[in-house]
């Protein structure tokens, strides 16, 4: 029975799993590094004690040391959340060894999924489509030609040993084949002394969509349904959506049914993700499998209705699953828009710094999974990651129409945000249309870019608010010049310094 | 009062004519608007203008007389130009050559300085690489340049702005 | 084509209606009296207009103006939220009269349900259930005693001119009767001057349990199920839950038909609740019939999917019904505190005031329908409520255990709320059990007002934080007067001075 | 410095021993506490106490002595009595009558009247009705009394303790 679990994480991500916690009646240990002291999480926890410098090596990355907080603590679980030792197979060992649950896969299961070749076999001995190429590197000429044919134009050609697109060729028709092995061979030759290729089926305007996987102890499994998740900034997820604009009742089942035995095919224990390429056509391929919970989790839980966390904690507890693939549905439709910091009219550079103002978006539908709070510096250390905004609607439509108004609503200053970019995702016509791939934002980038102008009253109301502004500090120093009310005022002078002092 | 209030390229006359409670008649170059405006958080006001409802927030900079504006979809840089300020620009005189002060907007950590003082580096190259949020940016030199100063270390960490090396 | 609202009211029921139609893409216009520039539907509205002084009479309830400004405005409706001018007749009739859409129904209907015998009568002719009694006053003393009969024990006797409980008896038992019918006559003899008496069905330990319904203009009409709201105090529902606990899928479709037949006995247009008193063994009887959006309706919103605001707006504009019967369903359980700006501890005590700090509750299945900010006055002059805290679990379980831990993380303070006391219901085991009726909070009463401990160690700390907090503001007051950095905190003074003056 | 803390009915005395950082040792009669206390937000304290995560809100009151402060549950009122206070109470001498001023705790608009000054009224007559958010409360003497002085019209709007009625 878990009645007390160490949260080796921070973030949105930790609050997410305290607050199920919480709701199962179970305690919680936050841990905290340097930078972290002032963080939600640790106020939130019902105990929280400080694992080191804010390097994550030195604090949420150091394995002994969380071991020996866990144990200190006497908890009976880890929750590692997602990113830091979320896949580490060496951790999931650690704990084993020291008796203590890790919320997640066994060693096996991550090391498995977290070696791309040994993945692909494993899955393809599963039965589980994989992108067609070949398995093992191929030196000679007329061979990669015969591949190439075998698998299919069009093809991407990479160097068995190559790194940062050299010796790479993209292949779209049959002239091209052979003076783009030539080339890549030499290319390859020339870059890493080692002319071996690998062929793959090159997959043109791809979507990335994702199923949410549960297996319990006890080997049932089941699938809760498919993301879409092609909104993509430098293969960083940005919106995600499900269910997806392209899927059909039967892909939806055959997938899944794939996505089942990919996990079963490791054995895999607690909530898993199994992410598959697809055409448009909605030819889909293995891509890989995450042995965690995911960031986009939210919007599965708001169609399908299970709380994933708890089915994670249930699972290491040894339950049974609470439901079987015949009971699970999907109702209406959910989007998730990634809250950054970061400035979008400078390429989205990273943006920390301290949060001023926080106005929530709230209402029907509306969920925000966040951690900062007005006064809050986000550090420099971590992920740039402030909240998710994740809404729900019955028609894909009106959730749609939802997040327009919740991104409207969502307010923070301080440091740059991506609202206003994510705003301009929402009414791009393609978006709205379901018409898109993981392309999508570089195809639009333009269009995206563009600066939404309030009209000509707005700067009219800038230079009054500040004008007033401006005229009420005056007034105010040359009061406080000509009287001697030092005793009264005095603790909002404090609390002015407090704040001037870490600089609002 | 009169005023100059620069927002963006623009430099508008500004100036409150009359107020009554939270009413304000305010004259901008020569057109009139007649404003009911409350300050309803700490630096955001709520202004009503033809029966339209604004929400103007002011975030303010190390610099009393300058502020960031942000309205529904726009962010402003506006300074207030008062007579000190007007002074302080003549004596200032020509423009400081920004570009011998390097430094970076995004506050994080130094990770790498791979020049040293006294070296001559060639327009483009990075005087310092600068990481934050696992992201990493590069400040290069625009022209060719000599590097006069660096004051940070590597491991360092900087706020937003502050000048970290200095080339002429 | 509705493209312009006027919101005719305030507080979260105003920014509720704002947030469907900013989705919708209908533009909105508020109005607010002088107690209300600062209110949050004001800066939230496309439009916003001063209407009146502080006082409802010269503001929200001013029939003219409201429809003098909709006029100038050029809406195309006006919705009146609950409370206010939501269930006149005349404000109706008005907008009827001006060519603006009354975003409820029609004159007749509100006239018909708002006049409780009229109601009474309808709803028999219409064969729906109501509360077993006299329909006509009875002078004669045979007559009352065989009527007793006809109706069954036990029964309550009201004086029919009566009021304040003068001349009302209850009957439990055979040899009360007559004792009790002689001493209610004297009794309204002596107050009234008149005698005569009605009988009525005593109902025991009542739930109290209504169904929303919505009827299009073209006479389509359905049930959204029902809401359990037997969790009352001085006859106010604090507490809120759908399904019932007490309800089965039986008595659940029998009263679903009655609500639609109360409802098509009046033509009825829009959204409206009837109200039914219902005994331990699922007997009911019809009570009201409120004609306009309740405060409670989130918790159907959240069970059936469907946002109950839109479908007002659609009806009023001519559309069909978005649903049939049959595609509606109840998935999950939903739950809705209501949290007032009152002191538990001071027999709830309203405590008006302004609001220091706020931190809502968020995360999966969390929705808060509120309109206070940070800084905010809550004004003396309308109803103490600050928000409604709503959620969903997929189990009635789940979800009173993610009320409770939603209670956990709401703070407000600067003003007391009822957030404590509502822990405690949720923490009740009869509440637990679903095991009660309108009589609870009054049987529970102590065990509620207990003061929940969180220990020795907390009163400690509050001793702690106090001493720093007095040190720092001591240690501040001595650099201030040290050192004439003036110019550098004058901006933080100037604020200093600004809260102290508005008091936080 | 060591101080004496009212929180309720105890009076406890206080002492900073040393401070480092977030980290201090406080002495509460007698006893050591070893805490690290951070202020997260204006007037929020995060307290970790023996590994314990504890969040502590004070709320200021007119009188910078006084405090009330928040914990989970509870909510206390907290009076620093420092040497000036000490001497204040001293000199304060016995108790003020505090049934001789009627006042409302909480804040609204002056309903009713319905005495004048020179009337005699008996314990439990209502002197004062206040009404906010659609609630009236009656404010009565609990003994007999001679209204002195009334310091409010009907239809004033009123803050919370701001005394109204004087009695004798």
């Amino acid at each position: 029975m878990i009645e007390k679990v160490l949260v080796a994480n921070r973030g949105e991500i930790a609050m997410r799993i305290m607050r199920s916690c919480r709701e199962m009646d179970i305690r919680t240990v936050g841990i905290y590094s340097d930078a972290d002291r002032t963080a939600l999480h640790v106020r939130y926890a019902d105990e929280a004690y400080h694992i080191g410098k804010a390097p994550s090596s030195d604090s949420y990355l150091h394995i002994e040391k969380i071991i020996a907080q866990a144990k200190e603590s006497g908890v009976d679980a880890i929750h590692p959340g997602y990113g830091f030792l979320s896949e580490n197979a060496t951790f999931s060992k650690r704990c084993q060894e020291e008796g203590i649950l890790f919320i997640g896969p066994d060693p096996m299961a991550i090391e498995t999924m977290g070696d791309k070749i040994t993945a692909r076999k494993t899955m393809k001995e599963a039965g589980v489509p994989v992108v067609p190429g070949t398995a093992e590197p191929i030196k000679d000429e007329s061979k990669v030609v015969e591949t190439i044919h075998n698998i299919g134009l069009p093809v991407m050609i990479k160097a068995s040993a190559g790194g940062g697109g050299k010796g790479m060729r993209l292949v779209m028709t049959e002239e091209e084949i052979l003076p783009a092995v030539r080339s890549a061979k030499s290319e390859a030759r020339e870059s890493f002394g080692d002319d071996s290729v690998y062929i793959e089926k090159y997959i043109k305007s791809p979507h990335h969509i994702e199923f949410q996987i549960l297996e319990d102890k006890q080997g049932n499994a089941v699938h809760l349904f498919e993301r879409e998740c092609s909104v993509q900034r430098r293969h960083q997820k940005v919106v995600e959506e499900t269910p997806s604009p392209i899927m059909t009742p039967e892909v939806r089942e055959k997938m899944g049914r794939d996505a089942v035995n990919a996990a079963k095919a490791v054995n895999y224990r607690g909530a898993g993700t199994v992410e598959f390429v697809t055409d448009d056509n909605l030819n889909y391929y293995f891509l890989e499998m995450n042995t965690r919970l995911q960031v986009e989790h939210p919007i599965t839980e708001l169609v399908v209705g299970i709380d994933l966390v708890k089915e994670q904690l249930a699972i290491a507890d040894g339950k049974d699953l609470s439901v079987t693939q015949k009971e699970l549905t999907q109702k209406g439709h959910a989007i998730e828009c990634r809250i950054y910091a970061e400035d979008p009219n400078e390429n989205f550079r990273p943006s920390p710094g301290k949060v001023k103002h926080i106005t929530e978006p709230m209402g029907q539908g509306v969920r925000v999974d966040g951690y900062v709070y007005e006064g809050y510096e986000i550090p420099i250390h971590y992920d740039p990651m402030i909240s998710k905004l994740v809404v729900w609607g019955l028609t894909r439509k009106e959730s749609i129409e939802r997040m327009r108004r919740s991104l409207y609503e969502y307010k923070i200053t301080g440091v740059k945000t991506s609202i206003g970019f994510l705003e301009k995702v929402m009414k791009q016509s393609d978006f709205i249309a379901g018409n898109y791939n993981t392309n999508f934002i570089s195809h639009h980038w333009d269009e995206l870019m563009e600066t939404e102008e309030c009209g000509e009253d707005c700067e009219q109301m800038a230079i009054i608010a500040a004008l007033v502004d401006f005229e009420k500090k005056q007034q105010y120093a040359k009061s406080s010049q000509n009287n001697g009310q030092a005793e009264k005022t005095s603790y909002w002078k404090y609390f002015g310094r407090q704040k001037n002092l870490t600089r609002i | 009062m009169a005023l100059e209030i620069q927002i963006g390229d623009r430099l508008a006359n500004v100036e409150k004519v009359s107020e009554e409670g939270s009413r304000m008649l305010i004259n901008i170059d020569g057109k009139e608007f007649d404003v009911d405006l409350v300050m309803v958080e700490e630096g955001v006001y709520s202004i009503l203008y033809n029966g339209k409802s604004f929400n103007v927030e002011l975030v303010n900079t190390d610099d009393p007389k300058s502020y960031t504006v942000n309205t529904l979809y726009n962010s402003y840089e506006v300074d207030i130009i008062d007579a000190e300020r007007k002074y302080q620009m003549s004596r200032r005189g020509g423009d400081v050559d920004e570009e011998t002060y390097i430094s970076s907007p995004m506050p994080g950590k130094v990770v790498k300085i791979p020049v040293s003082v006294g070296d001559e580096v060639k327009a483009g190259d990075p005087v310092i690489i600068v990481s934050a949020m696992k992201m990493e940016s590069e400040h290069k030199v625009k022209k060719d340049r000599v590097v006069k100063d660096i004051l940070v270390n590597e491991g360092d960490v900087i706020e937003g702005n502050q000048t970290l090396v200095v080339v002429e």
